[in-house]
């Protein structure tokens, strides 16, 4: 099963990487964007074929290591399964 | 990817692979027999100009390579100099231009992380890195994004690795709009005893492989082939090579550790040409021969051709040759550290390699014919045709307001302060820098003695280009007097010879007369050369890069306790200028800068004067006589005192006797120094018996710069000065 | 007394904290290696910077999963001195053993220079030689150091005196252009309640020694140890 | 208009990250884990309210700024039209 898991700083967070990137969007021409977080993205190849298992195993995993849950958030994606 | 091992070997295919008619016939002939596509591969790497040199190694013969200090000399993965208390300095560098136009960030990234490797792959642990950048002109398409990614590539690995980055060059010329150069240098220490080299030997031994999986990443970047086999497997095979510093720093140790086991007999890491350069390099410089069984090459991705594994040049890779019977041990320290580890072939007798991949026999040649018989040429060299008009003395404009002049060069990319590059840099890791980037040279403690290294890099393409016999005398002659400010004495120089195309007899010319010029000065300073490289082809679309032959120089202080300033640091002092004016503007920065003009021959180089000045430098520090001293370079007298103001903010007040315009004069050998009033007199006798012209022409003090010259006077803020140098760059990088 | 210095394969200041330690404090120092879940007796133990695992997704993060880091954990909760400087502050706080995290650099950018410190609180074991209100200069060498909490978070650090050390102009006064790396409420280093865990993001190890030309990083580790003894010899 | 940008490395080049992170992850217990693949995330407000330009718009972003095209792939997102 694949899954993507995406972090961003939580709201009350400054987030000075998206501050910097509107910034430099905008002085590259791209002045109507209003706001840009930014945060990180990860595959995985999870190895389990049960949803209920790879949602519980992304979530520890998260806590755990992917996100700094004392500034960021996470988001869970399972994708489609794996074709292989 | 199985077409190329079942494609046809032909000479055309040899053409692609960037072998000449003659070369793909000699190898034919050498074979006696059609190559296998593996073979031919192997072949075009190790002719390739970058791992054969062959188009520069009769110039490069001209360099003096010995001296009381050198250990090592060019030939193994770095050069080797003794620096006292037992110690040896190991240094090279290499450029990785290229890579870096392609992909800054990496490509810069993966030149740091390549010199290291060669300086530890000798047993050195490395303790400092300097990068020489030239970029082209800011506006040029892509030039910002390229400084960025080139500054935090470097900073990236470095940083992450653990080795300081204490000086470098940036400088600035349209001639790197479509070619930007990246040279990287690394220095490391070592116990004389404890030097290791890349010489396979011992039959039955076995190879070893660490480090990282091999992908299909830069396959080929060695022989810089134009065009592969067709469009589609160009597309799927990245040229960009990607590093892990983490991954660097872990093999650094890991490397270090294993090599105190005893049970290496050489090592080298995978550079250019990866597998195929280091495992024949190490064989033919034993005389020994090697098999491979290229199924236990770890690989990133299953499938890989013979082909691609020989060829690839992912990063953070080692061959080691082990002591038959004792491999485990050296085992053990890589898979401590994490490292993926694997025996994958031998050494063998009688001088050929062969090569299985799949239970068949990829390739089976003699190794020496490719690597010590490799093709030399004798290329044609001649004057470009407009010689006379390119060093025809300039027009040189009188500034009206020379206090303008002096903000407006200030100002410009290549004299601004370059703060915003190397505060990107962790220079103060190791805890051993005394004085880190700003200066005239860095300063390492050597801990435990009471020695330092001084290091520097230097070269400036605008006179090579138009003049390169003095170009070349005078990179090495300005390397030799920055190290003397700080009190050091060479001891030995290495350096990346930066040209364009070699089949131009004009750009042959450039590097002939470049090397000529080097080695003069080399001679006349007595600094040997260790180690080096060349980079040719810098051109795009016809237009080639000035040549820029850049010299690092390592020196040794022997007592840090002594190590003056390049800037004023207190009020009352006394201000000596040391060395000649001759009024000589060919290729100045003011010229350059402020007016357009690059022309006329650069500066004299007086290599007697440039020694002596060293050496009166060296013994006035060694006095401890002296609080501030900085070489004049670009920009001339006006700049360099301007600089010497903004350290401490501490400004000063001179009167010369020259004209305005030689305020920005060029001329060599000169320095500025400070020294108390009590000082001054013997200061001068020194200088007088040294021979170098001397003169006091005012003191320090007060927040204000002033410079009286012939018919006027030069006035201006320190601080304002200071904010418009130190701003600049970032400015106009548009941060 | 005995000083322990954790290596993580990407340390890459543990030489110089040892150096510190052994040659200029005159201490006995052992290294502490990641894998495995032991002190060896170490009565302070120092987290040194580098990238301690490469550490890609976040300064810090994996090492705070490491095994010798439960060590450190019991080591901490029973009183004993630990110091995280620079990689070792965010292994720290990536442990909770203390608050807050460390962002990337307000400049995106890595940061070495010097920058100027004002000690807020004098009475840690780490700070007790030097004055409050002293200022400290000493090198900054990092791409992520810019501290952050929630509001109510970083009130609570305050009223708990938590914050040891802060980024001033050289004055001493609190000045935005000399909070280099952003961080909230100017903080570079800071205390647990017991004062026993102390993290900062500059490297008192890079200014210990006149020959590099300042040394005012050296009563950090004086007071180090000095407390680490007396720990030791109240029988703890 | 809001949009997801998600930045990754090609699949032939090497991803140190992702494969620091895979096994940081078989480390702490996650072993059934076969593949992490490691990118950036970005959210943006993009300050137009068509898709079809607002495609155009993160194109353009990406080939220019957001992604490194020698090194990296990226996929673009248009979410849910912005309530404000
Ligand atoms: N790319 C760089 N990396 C590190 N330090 C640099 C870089 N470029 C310039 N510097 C530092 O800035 C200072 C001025 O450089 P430069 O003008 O080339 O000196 P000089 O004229 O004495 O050779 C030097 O201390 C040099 O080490
Ligand atoms: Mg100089």
């Amino acid at each position: 099963m694949k899954a993507r898991v995406t972090v961003y700083p939580r709201k009350e967070i400054l987030d000075p990487q998206g501050k910097a990137i509107q910034s430099a969007l905008a002085r590259v021409g791209f002045r109507s964007v209003r706001e840009v977080r930014a945060g990180k993205s990860f595959e995985l190849d999870l190895g389990v074929d049960d949803a209920q298992q790879a949602g519980d195993l992304l979530a520890a995993m998260c806590e755990k290591l992917l996100a700094n849950t004392v500034v960021e958030d996470y988001e869970i994606e399972l994708l489609a399964a794996d074709a292989s | 990817m199985s077409a190329p091992a079942e494609a046809v070997v032909d000479a055309k295919r040899a053409a692609e692979m960037g072998l000449s008619g003659e070369e793909y016939e000699r190898l034919t002939g050498l074979l006696g027999r059609t190559p296998s596509l593996t073979e031919l591969g192997i072949t075009s790497a190790l002719w390739s100009e970058h791992c054969s040199y062959k188009s520069s190694k009769v110039h490069l013969k001209n360099f003096p390579t010995s001296g009381a200090h050198v250990l090592q000399g060019p030939g193994e993965n770095a050069g080797v100099v003794d620096v006292g208390h037992g110690w040896v300095a190991v240094f090279k560098m290499e450029s990785h231009n290229h890579p870096s136009f392609i992909e800054p960030y990496q490509g810069a990234a993966t030149g740091v992380g390549g010199i290291l490797r060669d300086v530890f792959t000798m047993g050195a642990r490395p303790i400092a890195l300097l990068d020489s950048l030239r970029f082209g002109e800011l506006d040029a398409p892509r030039m910002r994004s390229l400084i960025d990614g080139v500054v935090r590539g470097i900073g990236t690995y470095g940083n992450c690795v653990g080795i300081p980055t204490v000086g470098g060059e940036t400088g600035f010329h349209r001639s790197y709009n479509g070619n930007i150069l990246v040279n990287a240098f690394a220095l490391g220490i070592a116990r004389r005893e404890r030097i290791f080299k890349a010489r396979a030997a011992g039959v039955g031994n076995p190879i070893l492989y660490a480090g990282s999986r091999t992908g299909r990443d830069g396959i080929h970047g060695a022989t810089m082939a134009s065009d592969s086999f067709d469009a589609e497997s160009e597309k799927k095979r990245p040229t960009v090579q990607v590093g892990d510093p983490f991954t660097e720093k872990v093999l650094l140790e890991a490397c270090l550790e294993a090599m105190r086991t005893g049970a290496i007999v050489a090592i080298q890491d995978m550079g250019a040409a990866g597998l195929t350069s280091s495992t024949f390099e190490m064989a033919s410089r034993g005389g020994v021969g090697f098999r491979l069984d290229l199924d236990r090459v770890p690989l990133r991705e299953p499938g890989l051709s013979a082909y691609e594994i020989m060829l690839s040049e992912s990063q953070e890779r080692m061959v080691i040759v082990a002591q038959r019977g004792k491999q485990e041990a050296v085992t053990r320290v890589f898979q401590r550290w994490g490292l993926e580890v694997a025996t994958i072939g031998e050494v063998t007798a009688g001088g050929r390699a062969e090569i299985r991949r799949g239970g068949r026999i990829e390739a089976a040649m003699a190794i020496a014919p490719l690597t010590d018989q490799a093709p030399v040429y004798h290329r044609p060299a001649a004057p470009p045709a407009d010689l006379a008009r390119r060093q025809a003395p300039p027009e040189v404009p009188v500034p009206d307001d020379p206090g303008a002049a002096l903000a407006r060069l200030l100002a410009t990319p290549e004299l601004a302060s370059k703060e915003w590059v190397w505060r990107q840099y962790d220079h103060t890791v190791r805890t051993s820098t005394v004085v880190g980037p700003g200066g005239d040279a860095a300063v390492l403690l050597l801990k435990g003695t009471p020695t330092g290294l001084a290091l520097t890099s230097d070269v400036n393409p605008v006179y090579c280009g138009l003049d390169p016999r003095a170009g070349g005398r005078q990179a090495v002659a300005e390397a030799v007097r920055n190290l003397a400010c700080v009190g050091a004495e060479p001891v030995g120089l290495t350096d990346c010879l930066n040209f364009g195309n070699p089949e131009n007899p004009e750009i042959m010319w450039q590097l002939r007369e470049c090397v000529l010029g080097m080695a003069e000065a080399c001679r006349a300073l007595a600094v040997p050369v260790v180690s080096g490289n060349v980079s040719l082809y810098n051109e795009t679309e016809g237009r080639s890069i000035l040549p820029t032959p850049t010299v690092a120089m390592v020196g040794v202080v022997p007592d840090l306790g002594d190590t003056p300033e390049a800037h004023f640091v207190r009020a009352g002092d006394r201000v000596i200028l040391l060395g000649e004016d001759r009024d000589e503007h060919g290729g100045s920065a003011y010229l350059r800068w402020l007016h357009g003009i690059e022309q006329g021959r650069p500066p004299a180089v007086d290599l007697d004067a440039e020694g002596r000045l060293a050496r009166l430098l060296r013994a006035l520090t060694g006095q401890s006589l002296l609080h501030a001293a900085h070489d004049l370079s670009e920009g001339g007298l006006a700049v360099a005192l301007a600089e010497a103001t903004f350290g401490a903010r501490v400004g000063a007040r001179v009167a010369v006797p020259l004209g305005a315009a030689a305020l920005f004069s060029e001329s060599q050998a000169r320095a500025l120094i400070a020294c108390s009033p009590a000082h001054a007199d013997r200061v001068l006798e020194h200088a007088q018996r040294a021979g170098v012209p001397a003169r006091e022409i005012g003191e320090t003090g007060g927040d204000r710069l002033e410079i009286a010259f012939d018919g006027g006077r030069l006035e201006a803020e320190v601080a304002a000065l200071h904010r418009t140098w130190s701003r600049a760059l970032p400015e106009a990088l548009g941060l | 007394m005995r000083c322990g210095v954790v290596v993580f394969p990407g340390s890459n200041c543990d030489h110089d904290v040892y150096h510190v330690l052994k040659h200029v404090l005159d201490q006995e120092v052992r290294f502490l290696w990641h894998d495995e879940p032991r002190l060896h007796g170490s009565e302070l133990v120092v987290l040194p910077g580098g990238w301690s695992y490469g550490d890609y997704l976040r300064g810090g993060a994996l090492a705070a999963l490491s095994p010798v880091m439960g060590a450190v954990r019991e080591h901490a909760e029973r009183g004993g001195l630990v110091l995280g400087i620079c990689n070792g502050f965010q292994v720290l706080t990536e442990a909770k053993l203390l608050p807050g995290a460390l962002r990337p650099n307000r400049g995106q950018r890595f940061e070495c220079r010097d920058v100027y410190l004002r000690v807020e609180r004098a009475d840690t074991p780490f700070t007790r030689e030097y004055a409050a209100g002293q200022v400290l200069r000493m090198p900054i060498a990092h791409g992520e150091g810019n501290y952050e909490h929630f509001p109510y978070e970083l009130d609570r650090l305050e009223r708990d005196r938590l914050v040891a050390l802060r980024y001033v102009a050289p004055d001493g006064a609190l000045a935005d252009e000399w909070n280099v790396n952003g961080s909230a409420r100017a903080i570079a280093g800071l205390a647990n309640a017991g004062g026993n865990v102390f993290g900062l993001m500059p490297h008192p190890e890079r200014c210990a020694e006149e020959v590099l030309g300042n040394s005012d990083g050296l009563a950090l580790f004086a007071g180090a140890v000095r407390g680490a003894a007396q720990l030791a010899g109240a029988g703890r």
